[in-house]
């Protein structure tokens, strides 16, 4: 294993001291550890919590500002923060108006927001929280912990985010986020394992000759192995996945997703990106929103995912709403 | 003879080593069909549980102790390991709240207690590949060998040999819970980081209670 | 090699594909290719464009738009592009008052230009070229091609794209980019090599325990290879190349850019920059501006680059200045 | 017997099969001590310099031929080696402008023109570790031929002998030009790939001249 760190258990640590040094809009908090916008609390304002594993920059502490998310709480790599630092930065960025727990859908996360939410609520704060499930590589949820959380997650903070920036109330937001949740699929693959700096062994072992499909975004190995082919074959396999499982249909607007797992140089991405832009083409459904890049990483992973979010005007002009954060911006 | 508050400082001793000698193992195994992180966390959270054990007053009571134990695994440990342990002991300290000392009867409340504990947050059933594989074979052993008249020391032994049987037996299940269970077949020959570890903590509490 | 992309030889065409249709507010043109503003030529504005090889992403298509660059050009991957493209590019984003080059110091980037350059002002266009050579790995610059343009020819792009934007003549535009590029300095390492796609193999090779010291942006080799060491030793011995080639000195405010080379998590790229933070903090440099990201790629490598570019008030103002582009944009 | 358009249009066929036999090689050799992309540069160029010269006229001169040669090398080859064998062709075509048929001295002629539109491009001396290396030795021997009253073809042979030479002679030295110059004592040991290209091109020359 070769990363550029110090010691594998001071990596989130150094990261977010180099976060906040790079970026003084934000305040970020040592012991626990958590980022948050240097002007929250925004009084009146619902604020958006989000947070899990480290290891997928730019989620979280990159969509952190206006617009967006009031805080991001990371974990160490790929481990669900506990509820200490989840209840410091809910009481940090409470405006009075309630605050929104973002949270992927994976055990760890869940169980550890909701006792942080627990905990909240016994100091008079109003915590809903919505559980992001985008994954179709997973199947029979109901045999299964559920389906994972993975890039569409980036959209609900966007989409949330806009909504609160603009004055809903805590039942208005949380219910925003949920229909973007429930609008969005994303499928994931990976040409490379990626390696957690403490364990300093890949995650998984791919031949020269084989593709991982249905990854998730912690190095897990996927649904399967497949012989490698070219983009647009890998692109069909996994944009068949995700429109047949909602399903988009012909007349669909929607916004399009190529997310890169970290280690996938843009041109690959935008290789996919046009495939799957054909692919929705050819089947009627119109690509009106796009975005193209590292949102969602496993570390140095080699892979992409596709997300597909079904619009309607008002998910439209919510993510057309300014945005400023580290790694999201336009409008301001 | 029943088991004082210092058995439950010495189980704490006893199974950070434990959970430090087999981090890197640990890790393999979460490796294969996790995210590789799960000795990281255990050893992360039984440092810190040591730590701050060693700063409870003399007289804490058994309970008193595995209370520290369950609110610093909660606050150290993260993922889906942290919760389930840290609710495990939170639960066994209730369940040994008045006890000065525990005897077998105690000790078995307190591991049923921990069971359901674990099985109240997470969901899981026997079968499922998880902690619990591991936890109810334990308890039900436990509760045997109480039926038996057994000692202290011997309803341990009998859990943690359980705990050991159950974690091995989760190698052929496919997972339905936790991140095991996205790998559908694909889990089937590997054996449940969370049981290896819930075994290795039975294991400790029973060598140092003899 | 396993890559997401379907002919190798159609990697940069199909990319331009994707791009154009993830990016309306870009024209892409094909055969030959290059990438302009959709509202180019703006009248009156002094034009920018730059190129090289493909491989760089997002450098330099991602840097076209309103405050920035008008055009870019590129290559294969690795390659520079004919003269054909650029005379096109020039011509096509001529607003009447001149158009600047940006090239990077590579023989075929500078050769190819120059020619570019000659046939644009045999169509009466009147066209400056400023070479960028920020990268202090090459030493004794006599005895070799000269320094290498890298990384700090995004913050070239930047600048002189603002001082074009606010109506700045072609002397002016040019003088400010050559002030720039003499300002800055760029120091580059590698934990692995990439591929490039034609040619099928990786392009060095590195053991286990070794990075590569001073490389370019172009998978070539390094200076030096040395013994893998952690992140704040690595750091330190570039940024002392850096800081002590212009050199810049106790009192300076600066600009601090790590730049990831493709491969390389954001993680990582904030543990470095919190090292190249203190070791100007310890020399009384003071970093008034930052950007920590992926900006100057090359492929998949792993590793980073850190620049260093001294401001002034006019550069510091110029660098705030709105940008609106693919990867970079603020202010609007 | 001087040679006619028609040689040059062979030569342009010859050195496309070469180039096109030997790319992996190119490519391999620019991979040690550049960027890996020569090989596949010329390739592209010199399939592109086939179908262009394949749309001339059939009257058309060589210095005609030779002209498509250096526009199409310019327009398709790109990076360093495209500007520089672009203009090498140009200034060749230049050289023999009023030429029906190329004898001996005008092939010389050619031969020097285009090694001096070389280095006033590049700017590069004999033991910089570039084509400059193959070029010069080969104008060289090409004079001395001449003034031994040698035949094209003997010319030719004799240039491309010492290009082949001159070739394997940038094996032990620093490049001070090029990508391999950033490189300093480590492109010791390996040889520049344009001037292995440039070595065929001559030996096509040469090849299609018996
Ligand atoms: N719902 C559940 N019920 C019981 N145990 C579970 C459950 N989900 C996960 N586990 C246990 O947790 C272990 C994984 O813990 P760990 O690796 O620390 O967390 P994470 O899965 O979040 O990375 C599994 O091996 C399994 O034994
Ligand atoms: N200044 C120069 N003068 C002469 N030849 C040069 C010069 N610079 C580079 N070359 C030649 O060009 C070759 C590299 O060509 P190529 O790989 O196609 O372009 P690039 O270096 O831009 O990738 C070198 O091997 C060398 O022979
Ligand atoms: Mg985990
Ligand atoms: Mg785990
Ligand atoms: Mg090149
Ligand atoms: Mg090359």
């Amino acid at each position: 294993m070769k990363k550029i760190i110090n010691d594998p258990s001071e990596v989130v640590a150094e990261a977010l001291q180099g976060m906040a040094l790079s970026h003084p809009e934000l305040t970020v908090a040592t012991d626990p550890d958590y980022i948050r916008r240097a002007d929250a609390p925004v009084k009146g304002k619902v604020a958006l919590v989000s947070g899990g594993g480290s290891g997928h920059e730019p989620l979280h502490g990159g969509f952190v500002g206006y617009g967006m998310l009031d805080a991001a709480v990371p974990g160490p790599v790929f481990t669900s923060p506990t509820p200490d630092p989840i209840v410091d930065a809910t009481k940090a960025v409470d405006g009075g108006a309630g605050v929104l727990h973002i949270v992927k859908n994976y055990t760890g996360d869940v169980l550890n927001f909701e006792t942080a939410a627990d905990l909240a609520l016994a100091d008079g704060i109003e915590v809903r929280a919505v559980v992001t499930n985008d994954d179709v590589a997973v199947k029979d949820s109901l045999y299964t912990a559920g389906r994972r959380g993975v890039a569409g997650t980036v959209l609900v903070e966007k989409i949330a985010g806009a909504s609160a920036q603009r004055g809903d109330d805590l039942d208005t937001v949380a219910g925003i986020a949920e229909k973007v949740n429930a609008q969005v699929r994303t499928m994931g693959m990976a040409l490379t394992p990626c390696t957690v700096p403490h364990a300093g062994e890949p995650s998984f072992e791919l031949a020269e000759d084989e593709y991982e499909l249905g990854i998730g975004i912690h190095g897990e190995p996927g649904r399967e192995k497949r012989a490698m082919e070219p983009a647009d074959a890998i692109v069909d396999r996994m944009m068949t996945a995700v429109v047949e499982d909602l399903p988009f249909e012909s007349g669909d607007n929607v916004l399009l997703l190529v997310n890169g797992m970290g280690g996938t140089p843009l041109v690959e991405l935008y290789i996919a990106f046009r495939r799957a832009h054909a692919f929705l083409a050819e089947r009627g459904i119109t690509v009106t929103r796009s975005l193209v890049g590292n949102y969602t990483t496993s570390l140095e992973m080699q892979g992409f995912s596709v997300s597909v979010l079904r619009l309607d005007d008002e998910l439209t002009q919510l993510w057309d709403a300014p945005v400023q954060t580290a790694a999201l911006r336009w409008g301001r | 003879m029943a088991l004082s508050s210092q058995w439950v400082r010495d189980w704490v001793a006893r199974s950070a080593q434990h959970i430090s000698d087999n981090r890197t193992e640990l890790i393999r195994l979460d490796r294969e069909i996790g995210d590789g992180d799960h000795g990281e966390n255990m050893d992360r959270g039984f440092k810190a549980v040591s730590a701050k054990v060693g700063e409870l007053p003399a007289d804490a009571s058994p309970s008193d102790v595995l209370k520290t134990v369950a609110t610093t695994l909660i606050s150290t440990v993260g993922g889906a390991s942290g919760p389930l342990y840290g609710t495990a002991f939170l639960k066994a300290s209730q369940a040994v709240k008045d006890h000065a000392e525990l005897d077998s009867a105690a000790v078995v409340d307190m591991l049923r207690a921990a069971r359901d504990g674990i099985v109240s947050r997470g969901k899981a059933e026997v079968g499922d590949k998880t902690m619990v594989d591991a936890w109810s074979p334990a308890v039900q052993a436990a509760e045997d060998a109480l039926a038996q008249e057994a000692t202290e020391q011997q309803v341990l032994a009998a859990a943690a040999d359980a705990a050991k049987a159950g974690s091995e037996k989760t190698d052929p299940l496919i997972a339905r819970k936790g991140r095991a269970s996205y790998l559908g077949e694909r889990a089937i020959g590997h054996r449940d980081p969370g049981s290896v570890s819930s075994a290795l903590l039975l294991m400790a509490a029973a060598e140092v209670s003899a």
